[in-house]
């Protein structure tokens, strides 16, 4: 048990109970980020280099830079806390609990499953060629479709966000946009 | 076309011409009711034709009864024709079949005779009347129906018949249906007729589930190998069947209230036919009845009773006509007596008898009734002799017969029932219960009791009718000659037909006597219990007569001192007994209190109320879950972990 | 025993790179003082100066700044959380440093029987482990946008996280295809590659490598200099619009590991270029690697190629007027990720033919 | 402890932990971090078992949860905005119309 792990270990433990715990959002996300990084580490420690590179950077560096954005341009924190109903808190803390029991009393009783024995790291330390070969090669299919399901979400997220300016009613077509500007042209004009 | 011809053409023929005494009659209503769609005044065209239509089955009758021989030693001539196969469901074969033998000939004789004679009389008696077709029609119908009785081959025919009399029964009782009173009355002669009629086809099913066949023949050749329980079982529910028809002890109600209907009808139908059916039925069956002691001597007790309940009754009655429906009714309890006693031979004899002379009164009782203006009660009529004469010899005639004065036809056939009631041997009366003295002395001395009220009620209806001062408002008139001729061609029949004994009438019934029954005017004549048994019934019959002749005319004041004693209400006799009374408070208040109750508290507490819970709940369960969603994703959240937890809780523990 | 020694040697490296990048930045930063001079047509930075001399602003921009910067008061805006007040400038400066650690600066020197590799870390993604590191400088922008309280600021920091992401992507995009020629992401590798000639005349450099390489090159320079946020794109601190953006609040030491993190981050930038297009530590039709003084010729001769292009990144900063933010995104959305991805496709294409 | 049973039980705690936060916080965005913990805690559990079996199909699975995890975060943002635009707020509990 190198202690390196053990450090990361504790690292991310105590990083994510910032992320659940702080008041303000940001500083979630910052620890969020924090966790991440580790994260990065602890898979290049476990012979995932390539996966702990792409992790900080996609992560890190894209989805919570993301959030980082809708927080600040929300002020999120304006609306703290304001209603005082807690019952699905405690609810929620205690039924989290139980599952925690539950799930590590799994974890220890699969513990003893005799994991297959570690056939060396055979990995090549999850170097980007490697990768690439299984990712265009068993799972090609799986790569379209992820692929696929990005611009999907691309698309749902611009829709989404985008300021309706025009509702989105059926039968926008040439002539409804037309009819808009018209409309815009003659309030001008008043 | 000589005698010897027309005989010989007769014999190949026999089978049409059987099949032709029922056509005729059915032709006969279906086209006096087609005269409908002619104008009021020729529907009385339908009268002719249906009358035309009895005529003719009652002259096929009489060929019948020419050409073919009847007497026994030639071994009973019978003639049957085969219609069609009519049930073949499983074991059971019914098919539509007549058959004519000695006591069917007599039968449609009867009834022939006295129905074309009452048509006649219908004729005359409707002529004011506004739906004529429709009268004749059913008139005509019931005597196909009755035909279809008596020729019946198999009681599955016969019931057929019996319904078919009881519909025409409840058609021509109501057939002022305007008038409430006759709808109803109309109603309970139909309900009471059906309660007997689930008696007859229980007894039915009974019989065929035992013997496997209907057929009177058949029936008769496998008593031998029957459960004698079995036989007792299927007498009484056949009696109960003829109960309701005949109307005797506990399903006589519907008989007086049936007067509602016009004269011709109580005249034809409650006097002289369709209340001998159970007679008849009884008779037709009498080897299987000769095997149930116990039936018969509860048939002897029944009919006894019912005679003297009836006479008792008849004795108050200021109705002409509730005053003959009540001498019928106690005259069917004759019969019956003389089933009971085994004498079914005499039975028959009485029915024929009784057939012609209550015919005859009723048809005058409609003369008055039509003379007077339709009033039917005798304290508006009085000195009727005078005016209506012809009618008032009917009456007499009637009256001498019923009463059974010497030579009348009534005092006959009544001696030769008390004779045979008398001698009834213990073993056919049944029970000595209590061996004190035999059955048959006790029930002659009740058969004695009503042959003298019989002749007293008769003579107080003749004395309040015909003699005295007229009562009633307005002029008595002359009915017209249709009904004049009818009553005139009955008289003889009704007055003589008991000399006739020696007429083949009671050889031909042989088959169906006892063995020690006397048959013929020297055997009866010899016997000298049976000569001792006439004079006191003679003497009884006289007494009741004078008594009453001097009661009206002497004692007038005792009389009325004598009504007056026991006050109307409580007369026993007035009240008929309390019989509708019982029937009232036994059966009808409860049987409604259950309905009422089964409607209210099952139906609609129960029932419905289970329906609509069902739906309450659903939609009450629908409300509660629609709590679940609160629209907060936390409490969604929560469910979808409490889901996981209790999961891997379970996956974990099995 | 060898390990200590694999230790030392490590230790020695980081010390000489951590030298190396941090006086390159400073020396970045007086070329910056009197290059806008030169280009503005003005004298520069040159009042500090000892006995009369002022070794032409050296001395300026070299002691008389960051002392300046350290004696100066430490303001921390109220309401907004000390520490966070200081996290944000070692967050814009750390990762851009560790970039540095992948960048090979010479070939490997064979010292007793030893090679060691004139590189701090010998990673088998190098290049992605660079731009990881550079995405998370976004982070230091942003905080300080954050915590610094005011409207300005705030903007600043949105404009730059905007900024960064879109030109992230062309970045990554742009150099994929280069990347694909290469077959390789180890830097050291790479530079190894662009060795030689191609059809004799040219240097086989990363720019000739496949015909399409100059238009990845021209994407990728433009993209990095969007994200050192400097010359056309400084919009995050856009003096005439936000006042100073996102450091508007941040004086002292904590600016000047603002300004420090930005000229580290053009020192980057140029080694990237070197590293991907002019062939590192490569000479023209002279084998470096394999002559004895290798190693110092390689590293003199990077350090000369990542020189030029920081004075070329100063002379382009003061010549290119500002763009509007929603120009600086349509440049990135429209027009330079269509044109990476048209370059990926050639080149795949390319790659794939030949 | 191996050191796959030690990153197994890392990659729980954070999964627990995450959980914990979906289920509690009130604020939508922190909501999504702690999804996204979430989804670390898994990519670690996929990580050490893709080293303990030596196979990469575990490292592949976690490259696709990232992808999978950018398109959910993008659209979840997205959905925070138009929520925010209409409620003024982002506490998850305030948005609650949609009820029985």
């Amino acid at each position: 048990m190198e202690a390196a792990i053990v450090i990361l270990g504790v690292l991310i433990t105590v990083c994510a109970c910032g992320v659940v715990f702080s008041r303000q959002s940001l500083h979630s996300a910052l620890w969020l980020v924090a966790v991440l990084f580790l994260a990065g580490a602890y898979f290049a420690v476990l012979d995932a280099g390539f996966l702990a590179v792409v992790q900080v950077l996609i992560y890190a560096g894209a989805i919570v830079i993301l959030m980082v954005f809708v927080i600040m341009l929300l002020g999120a924190d304006a609306g703290a806390v304001k209603s005082v109903f807690r019952l699905p808190a405690y609810l929620g803390g205690a039924l989290g609990g139980m599952l925690a029991g539950v799930l590590i009393v799994f974890a220890l009783s699969g513990a003893k499953v005799e994991l297959a024995p570690v056939k060396g790291s055979g990995l090549g330390g999850g170097t980007a060629e490697e990768l690439g070969r299984e990712l265009f090669g068993r799972y090609l299919f799986a790569f379209e479709t992820i692929g696929v399901l990005l611009f999907a979400a691309l698309l749902g997220a611009v829709i989404l966000a985008a300021e309706q300016k025009r509702p989105l009613t059926p039968g926008r077509g040439l002539r409804a946009v037309q009819e808009v500007r018209k409309a815009e042209i003659k309030e001008n004009v008043d | 076309m000589n005698y010897g011809e027309l005989n010989q053409w007769f014999l190949r023929e026999q089978q049409w011409a059987l099949l032709l005494i029922l056509a005729a009659p059915l032709a006969g209503a279906l086209f006096s009711y087609c005269t409908i769609s002619l104008g009021p005044r020729r529907q009385m065209l339908a009268g002719w034709i249906a009358v035309c239509a009895a005529f003719v089955s009652f002259a096929v009758s009489v060929c019948f009864w020419l050409f073919l021989d009847w007497s026994a030693e030639g071994g009973a001539a019978n003639s049957g024709v085969f219609l069609f196969p009519w049930i073949a469901a499983g074991g059971l074969h019914l098919d539509a079949a007549l058959k004519l033998d000695s006591l069917s000939l007599t039968m449609i004789l009867t009834v022939t005779g006295v129905g074309t004679l009452i048509h006649l009389y219908a004729i005359g008696y409707m002529a004011h009347d506004h739906s004529k077709p429709r009268f004749f029609s059913y008139f005509n119908l019931f005597l196909f129906f009755m035909l279809l009785l008596v020729l019946a081959d198999n009681l599955g025919l016969m019931f057929v018949g019996w319904e078919g009399v009881g519909l025409c029964s409840y058609l021509l009782i109501g057939f002022w249906h305007q008038q409430m009173p006759n709808a109803r009355a109309g109603q309970k002669a139909f309900v009471v007729n059906r309660i007997g009629d689930a008696g007859f086809l229980l007894g039915m099913f009974l019989l065929a589930a035992e013997v496997g066949s209907l057929d009177f023949d058949a029936v008769q050749d496998q008593i031998a190998y029957l459960n004698p329980w079995a036989i007792e079982a299927a007498c009484m529910l056949l009696l109960l069947g003829a109960v309701g028809k005949s109307a005797q002890i506990p399903l006589f109600v519907w008989l007086p209230d049936a007067m509602a209907g016009p004269t011709p009808v109580s005249a034809l139908i409650h006097a002289a036919t369709m209340v001998t059916a159970g007679v008849y039925m009884i008779v037709r069956l009498s080897p299987l009845y000769n095997a149930a002691p116990a039936v018969q001597f509860i048939i002897l007790a029944l009919g006894s009773l019912t005679a003297l309940l009836a006479a008792s009754i008849a004795l108050v009655q200021y109705d002409i006509k509730k005053v003959l429906a009540y001498s019928t009714v106690s005259q069917l309890g004759y019969m019956f007596m003389a089933l009971g006693a085994g004498a079914y031979s005499y039975a028959m004899f009485h029915l024929v008898t009784h057939a012609f002379f209550k015919g005859l009164l009723f048809m005058a009782a409609g003369a008055v009734i039509t003379g007077c203006r339709h009033e039917q009660d005798m304290r508006r009529f009085g000195g009727l002799w005078s005016p209506m004469w012809g009618t008032f010899i009917a009456y007499l005639a009637g009256t001498y017969a019923i009463a059974g004065l010497p030579l009348g036809s009534g005092a006959y056939s009544k001696e030769a029932i008390l004779w045979a009631v008398y001698t009834a041997p213990d073993t056919a009366a049944g029970l000595t219960l209590f061996n004190l003295v035999s059955w048959g002395g006790l029930f002659w001395g009740i058969g004695l009791a009503v042959a003298f009220l019989t002749a007293c009620y008769m003579t107080r209806s003749l004395v309040l009718t015909f003699f005295g001062s007229y009562r009633g408002e307005g002029e008595a008139s002359e009915s017209s000659a249709t009904m004049l001729v009818a009553m005139a061609v009955l008289i003889p029949p009704a007055m003589f037909f008991g000399h006739s004994r020696g007429i083949p009438l009671l050889e031909s019934l042989r088959p169906w006597a006892r063995q020690d029954l006397l048959l013929s005017q020297s055997e009866l004549m010899r016997d000298d219990l049976y000569r001792a048994l006439e004079h006191i019934a003679l003497f009884a019959a006289g007494a009741g007569v004078v008594l009453m002749l001097l009661a009206y005319s002497i004692g007038r004041g005792f009389m009325m001192r004598l009504g007056n004693c026991i006050p109307e209400r409580i007369n026993p006799l007035c009240c008929k007994w309390w019989v509708d009374e019982l029937y009232e408070y036994l059966i009808v208040r409860p049987l409604a209190f259950t309905a009422r109750v089964l409607f209210f508290a099952v139906d609609r507490k129960l029932i419905d109320r289970s329906i609509d819970l069902s739906a309450e709940i659903a939609g009450a369960s629908g409300q509660m879950l629609g709590l679940l969603h609160t629209g907060r994703i936390g409490h969604y959240l929560l469910i979808m972990l409490a889901g996981l937890f209790f999961g891997a809780a379970f996956w974990l523990v099995f | 025993m060898n390990e200590l020694i694999g230790l030392a040697v490590v230790l020695l490296k980081a010390v000489l790179v951590l030298g190396a990048v941090l006086n390159l930045a400073l020396f970045v930063i007086w070329v910056e003082r009197k290059g806008s001079a030169l280009i503005q047509n003005r004298i520069g930075a040159n009042r500090a100066a000892i006995f009369g001399f002022d070794f032409a602003g050296l001395l300026n921009t070299l002691v008389a700044d960051p002392v300046k910067a350290l004696t100066k008061e430490d303001f921390v805006p109220p309401g907004s959380s000390r520490f966070l007040h200081a996290l944000a400038p070692f967050l814009a400066v750390f990762p851009v440093i560790i970039a540095f650690a992948v960048v090979p600066f010479g070939p490997p020197l064979r010292v007793a029987g030893q090679e060691i590799r004139l590189q701090l870390a010998d990673l088998n993604a190098g290049i992605l482990f660079m731009f990881a590191f550079l995405s998370l400088a976004v982070y230091g922008t942003v905080l300080a946008g954050w915590v610094s309280q005011n409207k300005f600021s705030l903007l600043g920091g949105l404009r730059a996280s905007a900024q960064m992401i879109s030109y992230e992507i062309t970045m990554g995009i742009s150099i994929a295809g280069v990347l694909a020629a290469y077959q390789s992401l180890d830097l050291h590798h790479i530079v190894e590659l662009q060795s030689g000639t191609v059809a004799g005349v040219l240097p086989r450099w990363g720019i000739f490598y496949t015909p399409f390489n100059w238009l990845a090159f021209i994407l990728f320079f433009v993209a990095v200099m969007a994200e050192t946020k400097r010359a056309p794109f400084d919009l995050p601190e856009a003096e005439s619009e936000i006042v100073a953006g996102y450091f508007t609040e941040y004086s002292g030491i904590k600016f000047l590991l603002f300004w420090l993190g930005e000229f580290a981050e053009i020192v980057v930038a140029s080694a990237m270029v070197t590293v991907l297009f002019f062939g590192g530590w490569q000479v023209p039709y002279v084998e470096v690697a394999s002559s004895a003084l290798g190693p110092l010729i390689g590293a003199l001769v990077f350090g000369l190629k990542v020189a030029f292009f920081c004075v070329l990144q100063v002379v382009v900063r003061w010549s290119l007027p500002r763009f509007r933010y929603d120009q600086l995104l349509g440049l990135s959305w429209k027009l330079m990720l269509p044109l990476a991805l048209l370059n990926l496709l050639a080149t795949s294409a390319y790659i794939v033919w030949s | 402890m191996t050191v796959t049973a030690f990153s197994l039980a890392v990659g729980l705690v954070l999964f627990l932990l995450g959980a914990l936060g979906v289920l509690v916080r009130r604020n939508v965005l922190i909501v999504l971090m702690c999804l996204e913990l979430m989804l670390n805690g898994a990519n670690l559990s996929f990580v050490a078992l893709a080293q303990a079996f030596g196979d990469l199909a575990g490292q592949v699975f976690v490259f696709f949860i990232l992808a999978i995890a950018a398109a959910e975060a993008a659209v979840g943002l997205a959905i925070v905005l138009c929520v925010f635009r209409n409620y003024r707020t982002v506490d998850v509990n305030e948005a609650a119309s949609l009820h029985g």
